[in-house]
């Protein structure tokens, strides 16, 4: 085992890009930014070339690019950096960088001032996400996983919109707080495992709570209560970073506040680390809590989708639609977790990929229109297929890929989790629970349609006084890859649909769980 | 084993590079892409038909083919495989040529309709026939449900496209919303009964893939469910009794159909679609898309037929749809909206051909219709170039002398349409109210009533249709022009008198492949698509076993009536109510009649209030459910949060006062702190 | 006989107060000098009674220490309570609230 | 102004109580509390013995005269920080001729620079440091709220 491989070389790239950037001239740094993102793209994608990982990472599987080195101690329990991949990484890992230099092209229009400060926040944040997907010690896991806040603070409060001190404040003490109570969770659960683990090394901390008995008592609570509050801490501590109904409101203050290439991470990748860490953490080290509990959490997961879906069919605002209608959709990634089924897992995680996509491109696509007529309200654009054909039709491609299309990466996603969601033993009246959260593509449906009817189509007016032509390339160039990706996955979802099955499937076998 | 098997993909993929070139090319092409779309288009015509003589073993001595070509996903362990495959067998080699041969005429018809009238956007429009052609020809060559379902959607999508071609309008892109949109709540259902039928059964294929080892289709694991015990066919029926639960499927892929077919009571999206290019409307809303559904249903029916239940829904439903759409045409004014509520009841009849065992006969109609539908739509659209894109036919009138091709290739359609013997439509729609009589007379229970309530409605809804059809001829090309634009219609190109002859002669002669009452009565076999259905390679999907599947598992029989009885009812109820036009309409000057229906017109031209129904249902229940959504979001849950921080920051300016920076205050607090720390101690015992 | 440790501690206790008292309820900078002395010199005694409490000579060298440190502090004490007075023209110690002026 | 001693009006009992609390519950304490005898120091001069901790002659101690140990280096720490305080009370007092020192610890030298363009703008320049100080002061008093 190597004691740095290429995940730390991705890091370093653009930890160094980061403060290069910092130090270029405005003019640049967009460029210089760009280019340096791109070195991080092609690792991932030859790291994703030469993949040799199997089975899942926490639950002794082969971890591909694995690295370790023992770091500080603390207490009696050693803490050592500790990066690897498997199969559920390694496509959020795609997502991330992928997704960043999408991002930062898509920058280079609407962000005017402090350029090289914003693109040097970006990378930084690249950096710290790398780190989230691949860390495999809790200690270093929680510094990234805290990291990630500390740069889309400032992106959020420098460069977003009227309300953005109170939106990123709202934000980050949000998700600070958030943090603090999985926290204290996970540690109860470490403290609980007394002498079995000496390291916050998450397999070892996996596999020994799969093992039965290894949980002891810690502060008089006994082994089963135990890993309810554990799990009802580190749920409520990642669910508001899904975010799950109720815990959900910082979101739409953030995406709406927030500069659109911002919006894209934070929806295309901010979300998924809160699913990410539930699928780590809860679905994979207490599953039999989550399994007895599972009518409570697919509560959550419906309700966050029909709920969501409602909110955003109320809403005027384009970018608060989509706010809102991600929290709708990764409401289904809480249903398919909570399946226990090949398919639930494959699919949330599927999900998690399809929905980045999509709902980056959707906020894209938002933008580029927001370039050009410097509104985002419903009532204020009329038309806009007469002026910008080409963005048009890639945001009906965008809002029917968020339908759930099918041949595009989100009906993939969502097909799968209904596929497991419906024959879950796990969830109570499964059939009746799956069809009742189904009814969310109705609503999705109702209002993308609604939107796209007032804003795309019809005669061509606009509110605001600007003069609307065709985007330039560099705006749109970002759009085509997205759908590119998004078609090329939902024809083919295999193409990291296979790694994924190959990692979750061990979360079904063994552990304190029979097989069935 | 190259045949023309290998090809059959081409069928779908052909089109599919035209939507490419039309979309990116397009804007080069001396046509706007039209060349690409009509090449392909005739290529698929000319795969299909190749495929089709080779299902009748003509071309090669494979007469079906079942295989998966391509895995989707690939879950393991246990989890369902989806893939991608293709079935040929006669019903969708048939459907095959319909709908390729229909999208190849609409390409040319198109020349003449969107391209001589100097319309914009002609690449989109030709990506969007392009796209539509594709989906629609791989739906029907689909081997199981999950690809059946996407590229059922994918029709939606393109329907949504063309819809709304001319975006610019009001009208346009609010029908397209609500053509997508109603027929997405369908296939709601229909997607609960994918993911359900999956579940239950492991598979989703239509019909056996033989091959190192056969897998088994889900009517089959279905038939063996019932026949012995759900554990043994390996089928997981979620704590229902088996008959129940495929009952419960059986009708949520339903939805489906009754969303796509424009079935009551979500068929309100298909009036509102004319709003589309009349060939759109042609090709989605006549002969193809809509004909998904009924497709849908004929393509499983080896399902269906295990259930009473669900037989008898998509009967009534049927019979319904088909009188209640036609009362309905009687009153519209707007020609392409007379076409529209005929498609919505003609659909119906099919339905209940379907529902009463009549499985045929609803192939037989599908067939038929698709032609003189997809005629008449023309034919409409032939008239609306004339008419300088009017189209209500209180404007027209006298048509008849100016354009001789599309009134006589119109009129075949309408005689068709009216069922008058010997057009396509008498044939077809004949047989259809004889299977519904003969199973309904010879099942016994519920479904046997059941099926005789649905052929009165049907037998009813010829007389309407007969009589919207000529009241909209004669309105149309009899009498007198009524305007100036009537008196000098623009005249029309080969590019629409060509399809509309090619139609024309169909519409009168398409029946003649399965005349079964003269069969009966001179005693020779030329009910030729009988044969063809009859029999097949693949057994289960065969009329022959869905014979027996009703008499074992539904209980539906025919009874022993033959067949020329019936149909001289029905024809002599057509004839009335082509009489009943003619009385009232065929007149130099013709007046409103449907005046004096007083209130009921009201009623029915406000489509029974089901549109202002289901906009409530939107925007009187969803919307304001949304905003009360809203406001509880703001309000509570957001409220709480804010809540949260606000008590913080309350409580932080109350502490802050602390802070007052008079040491002696500070000395004070510590003083008091001390105190109480030592009477704590005190208290504790000096052990804490 | 010797005096009861108690007896001290309450000596000590009480000037302690007494000191502790004139911080608290009086602004005067001169005041709080005495006050803070009294103080010093409560712990003085606290030193001196256990030292004889347990017959160990280090508490009394502490409270010599003590005197000597207090002496110190009175001299920066008087010293700053001078400027003080040169800049406010008062010995207020509730005037003086700003580090910088 | 301060030239006679006045009696104080403003002086903060509330405050007060919080001693006399504190001294009621010492007190109580120590007299609840149970004390052993104590030791004393035996025999011989305590004084000498201090004198010899202080300077490490801890050899000469006779036995039984209290124990203790050395404090030199305390002790001579001790003189230089009673040096230092001595030191640093004759400057702080020390009243510099051209107010130098003194104004620049206390104003930060604003008097001294701007004497001359004080005397321009015609303001008096001995009330720009109390003037500025004194609302100041004030709002920190009513912020206060305790007194």
């Amino acid at each position: 085992m190597a004691i740095a491989g290429p995940v730390e070389a991705l890091m370093a790239v653009a930890l160094v890009g980061a403060f290069v950037v910092f130090l270029a001239p405005d003019d640049s740094a967009g460029r210089i930014a760009t280019l340096v993102s791109l070195v991080p793209v092609a690792g991932s994608l030859w790291m994703y070339a030469v993949f040799d990982g199997s089975g899942n990472g926490l639950l002794g599987g082969d971890l591909a690019f694995e690295s370790s080195a023992a770091w500080i101690a603390l207490g009696r329990y050693e803490v050592a950096w500790h990066v690897g991949l498997d199969g559920i990484s390694l496509p959020l890992l795609l997502l991330t960088t992928v997704l960043t230099t999408l991002a930062l092209v898509s920058s280079w229009t609407p962000i005017d001032e402090r350029q090289s400060q914003f693109y040097g926040l970006v990378l930084l944040m690249e950096a710290s996400l790398i780190g989230v997907f691949t860390a495999l010690d809790f200690f270093v896991w929680l510094v990234f996983w805290e990291f990630v806040l500390i740069p889309m603070y400032f992106l959020i409060g420098v460069w977003g919109g009227p309300r953005r001190k109170y939106a990123a404040i709202k934000f980050f003490v949000y998700t600070n707080v958030a943090t603090l109570v999985m926290f204290v969770g996970f540690m109860a659960l470490v403290f609980g495992l007394g002498d079995s683990v000496s390291s916050f090394d998450l397999p070892a901390i996996a596999q020994a709570l799969r093992t039965p008995g290894e949980l002891g008592t810690f502060f008089g609570i006994d082994p089963g209560t135990l890993r309810l509050v554990a799990f009802t801490l580190m749920f409520a501590g990642f669910a508001v970073k899904v975010p799950v109904f109720p815990l959900h409101t910082w979101l739409p203050d953030a995406h709406v506040e927030a500069p659109t290439p911002v919006s894209v991470l934070l929806a295309g990748v901010l979300l998924k680390m809160g699913t990410y860490a539930l699928l780590r953490f809860n679905f994979t080290m207490l599953q039999e809590t989550a399994i007895a509990n599972a009518g409570v959490i697919v509560a959550f997961g419906v309700v966050s989708v029909i709920y969501g879906a409602l909110l955003a069919l109320a809403q005027q605002d384009l970018k608060r639609i989509v706010a809102y209608s991600s929290i709708s959709s990764m409401g289904y990634v809480i249903l398919g977790l909570v399946a226990f089924t090949p398919y639930g897992f494959g699919g949330a995680t599927f999900q998690m990929i399809a929905h980045g996509l999509i709902s980056g491109l959707l906020f894209m696509v938002v933008g580029v229109i927001y370039n050009e007529t410097h509104t985002r309200m419903v009532g204020d654009i009329s038309g806009m297929a007469d002026r910008m054909p080409w963005t048009v039709g890639v945001f009906v491609a965008a809002a029917f890929g968020y339908m759930g299309l099918p041949l595009m990466a989100g009906f993939a996603g969502e097909y799968l989790i209904f596929q497991g969601a419906f024959a879950s033993t796990v969830i109570p009246a499964a059939p009746l629970v799956t069809g009742v959260a189904m009814f969310g593509i109705v609503i999705v449906a109702g209002y993308l349609l609604w939107a796209m009817q007032r804003t795309l189509f019809g005669e061509y007016r606009l509110a605001t006084d600007y003069d609307v032509s065709r985007a330039p390339v560099h705006d749109v160039v970002p759009l085509v890859v997205l759908l590119a990706l998004v078609v090329a996955l939902g024809v083919q979802p295999r193409l990291v649909y296979d790694m994924i099955q190959d990692a979750v499937n061990p979360l079904l076998h063994g552990g304190v769980l029979p097989w069935w | 084993m190259a045949g023309v098997y290998d090809f059959v993909p081409a069928v779908a993929l052909l089109p599919f590079l035209a939507f490419v070139v039309s979309l990116f090319a397009g804007e080069y092409m001396p046509k706007r892409g039209a060349e690409a779309g009509i090449i392909a288009t005739a290529g698929s015509l000319a795969l299909s038909v190749w495929t089709l003589l080779t299902v009748a073993g003509i071309t090669g001595p494979a007469t079906s083919f079942n295989e998966n070509l391509y895995t989707w996903v690939a879950g393991g362990e246990g989890a369902v495989t989806l893939n991608f495959g293709i079935l040929v067998d006669p019903l969708s080699a048939l459907m095959l040529v319909i709908v390729s041969l229909i999208a190849f005429l609409v390409h040319v018809f198109s020349l003449g309709y969107m391209n001589d009238e100097g319309e914009t956007g002609l690449p989109r429009y030709y990506a969007g026939l392009g796209l539509f052609s594709a989906s629609m020809l791989a739906f029907v060559f689909s081997n199981n449900l999950l690809m059946a379902f996407m590229f059922f959607e994918l029709v939606g999508l393109c329907s949504y496209l063309l819809i709304g071609f001319w975006f610019r309008e009001a009208a346009p892109p609010s029908a397209a919303k609500k053509a997508f949109l109603v027929t997405r709540f369908g296939d709601y259902f229909f997607l609960i009964g994918v993911v359900g039928v999956f579940a239950t059964f492991g598979t989703g294929l239509f019909a056996p893939v033989e091959g190192a080892e056969t897998l088994a289709s889900f009517p089959e694991l279905a038939e063996e469910a019932l026949a012995g015990s759900a554990e043994e066919a390996g089928v997981n029926t979620f704590g229902y009794d088996p008959g129940t639960w495929f009952t419960i499927l059986g009708l949520l892929v339903l939805g489906g159909v009754v969303g796509k077919s424009a079935q009551f009571p979500l068929h309100t999206w298909l009036p509102d679609a004319m709003e589309g290019p009349t060939p759109v409307s042609a090709l989605i809303h006549a002969a193809t898309m809509v004909a998904a559904g009924v497709y849908l249903v004929a393509r499983m029916y080896g399902f269906y037929a295990l259930s009473p239940t669900a037989l008898a829904v998509i009967a009534l439903i049927g019979g319904f749809t088909a009188l209640f759409a036609a009362t309905m045409g009687v009153v519209k004014q707007e020609l392409k909206q007379v076409l529209a509520y005929s498609t919505i009841s003609q659909y119906g009849y099919m339905m209940l051909a379907l529902g009463a065992g009549g499985y045929t006969a609803a192939v037989f109609h599908l067939t038929t219709h698709a032609v003189f539908k997809a005629l008449l739509f023309l034919g409409a659209g032939s008239v609306i170039i004339a008419m300088h894109h009017e189209e209500n036919m209180w404007t027209m009138g006298g048509l008849r002398d100016r354009m001789p091709v599309t009134y006589y290739t119109f009129l075949s359609g309408s005689l068709a349409l009216a069922g008058i013997v010997p057009f396509a439509g008498f044939w077809s729609k004949d047989e259809v109210l004889f299977e519904a009589l003969i199973h309904g007379l010879g099942s016994e229970g519920a479904i046997g009533t059941l099926l005789l309530v649905g052929y009165a409605m049907g037998l009813v809804a010829v007389f309407f249709t007969a009589f919207y059809t000529f009241r909209m001829v004669f309105l149309t090309f009899h009498g007198e022009p009524r305007t100036d634009t009537a008196r000098d219609p623009e005249p029309v190109r080969w590019n629409v008198k060509g399809p509309l002859t090619v139609l024309g002669i169909g519409a009168a002669t398409v029946g003649f492949i399965n005349m079964v009452p003269v069969a009966e009565v001179t005693g020779r076999e030329i009910d030729y698509l009988h044969k063809w259905l009859a029999h097949g390679d693949i057994s289960v999907t065969t009329t022959e076993h869905y014979g027996e599947l009703l008499h074992t598992f539904a209980g539906v029989d025919p009874a022993e009536l033959g067949p020329v009885a019936p149909g001289a009812v029905s024809l002599v109820l057509a004839l009335a109510g082509v009489g009943a036009a003619w009385k009232l309409y065929n007149v130099p000057d013709p007046e409103e009649h449907t005046d004096k229906l007083g209130g009921a017109k009201t009623v029915l031209m406000h489509n029974y209030y089901l549109d202002e129904f289901q906009v409530w249902l939107a925007t009187g229940v969803t919307v304001p459910l949304a905003r009360a959504a809203d406001k509880f979001d703001q309000g509570v849950v957001d409220g709480v949060v804010n809540g949260i921080s606000s008590v913080s920051l309350f409580g932080g300016s109350r502490f802050r006062r602390i802070q007052s920076g008079v040491v002696t205050n500070y000395a004070t607090l510590m003083t008091l702190s001390l105190v109480l720390l030592l009477v704590v101690f005190v208290v504790a015992g000096g052990v804490v | 006989m010797a005096i009861l440790s108690e007896f001290y501690l309450l000596l000590s206790a009480a000037v302690f107060s007494i000191g502790l008292y004139g911080i608290l309820t009086r602004s005067n900078a001169l005041v709080f000098l005495m006050s803070v002395e009294l103080m010093l010199n409560a712990a003085n005694i606290n030193l001196v009674a256990f030292s004889f409490h347990y017959g160990n000579v280090t508490g009394q060298v502490f409270s010599l220490f003590t005197m000597a440190l207090a002496a110190a502090e009175v001299a920066i004490g008087i010293g700053i309570v001078l400027v003080l007075y040169r800049n406010f023209e008062d010995i207020d110690v509730t005037k003086a609230a700003t580090m910088r002026w | 102004m301060t030239t006679r001693p006045r009696l104080v009006t403003d002086v903060n009992y509330r405050n007060g109580a919080a001693a006399v609390a504190l001294f009621a519950v010492m007190a109580w304490t120590f007299v609840t509390a149970q004390f052993p005898a104590p030791l004393g120091f035996g025999e011989g001069s305590i004084t000498a013995t201090i004198g010899y901790a202080m300077f490490d002659l801890l050899e000469q101690v006779p036995d039984g005269h209290g124990e203790t140990e050395g404090f030199l280096v305390a002790f001579l720490v001790v003189a230089v920080v009673l040096d230092a305080a001595l030191d640093g009370a004759v400057m702080l007092a020390r009243r510099e001729e051209d107010d130098s020192v003194v104004t620049a610890l206390a104003d930060g030298g604003r008097r001294a620079l701007g004497a001359g363009a004080a005397d321009e703008s015609g303001s008096d320049p001995g009330d720009a440091g109390s003037g500025a100080a004194g609302p100041d002061a004030g709002d920190a008093g009513t912020d206060g709220g305790e007194s």
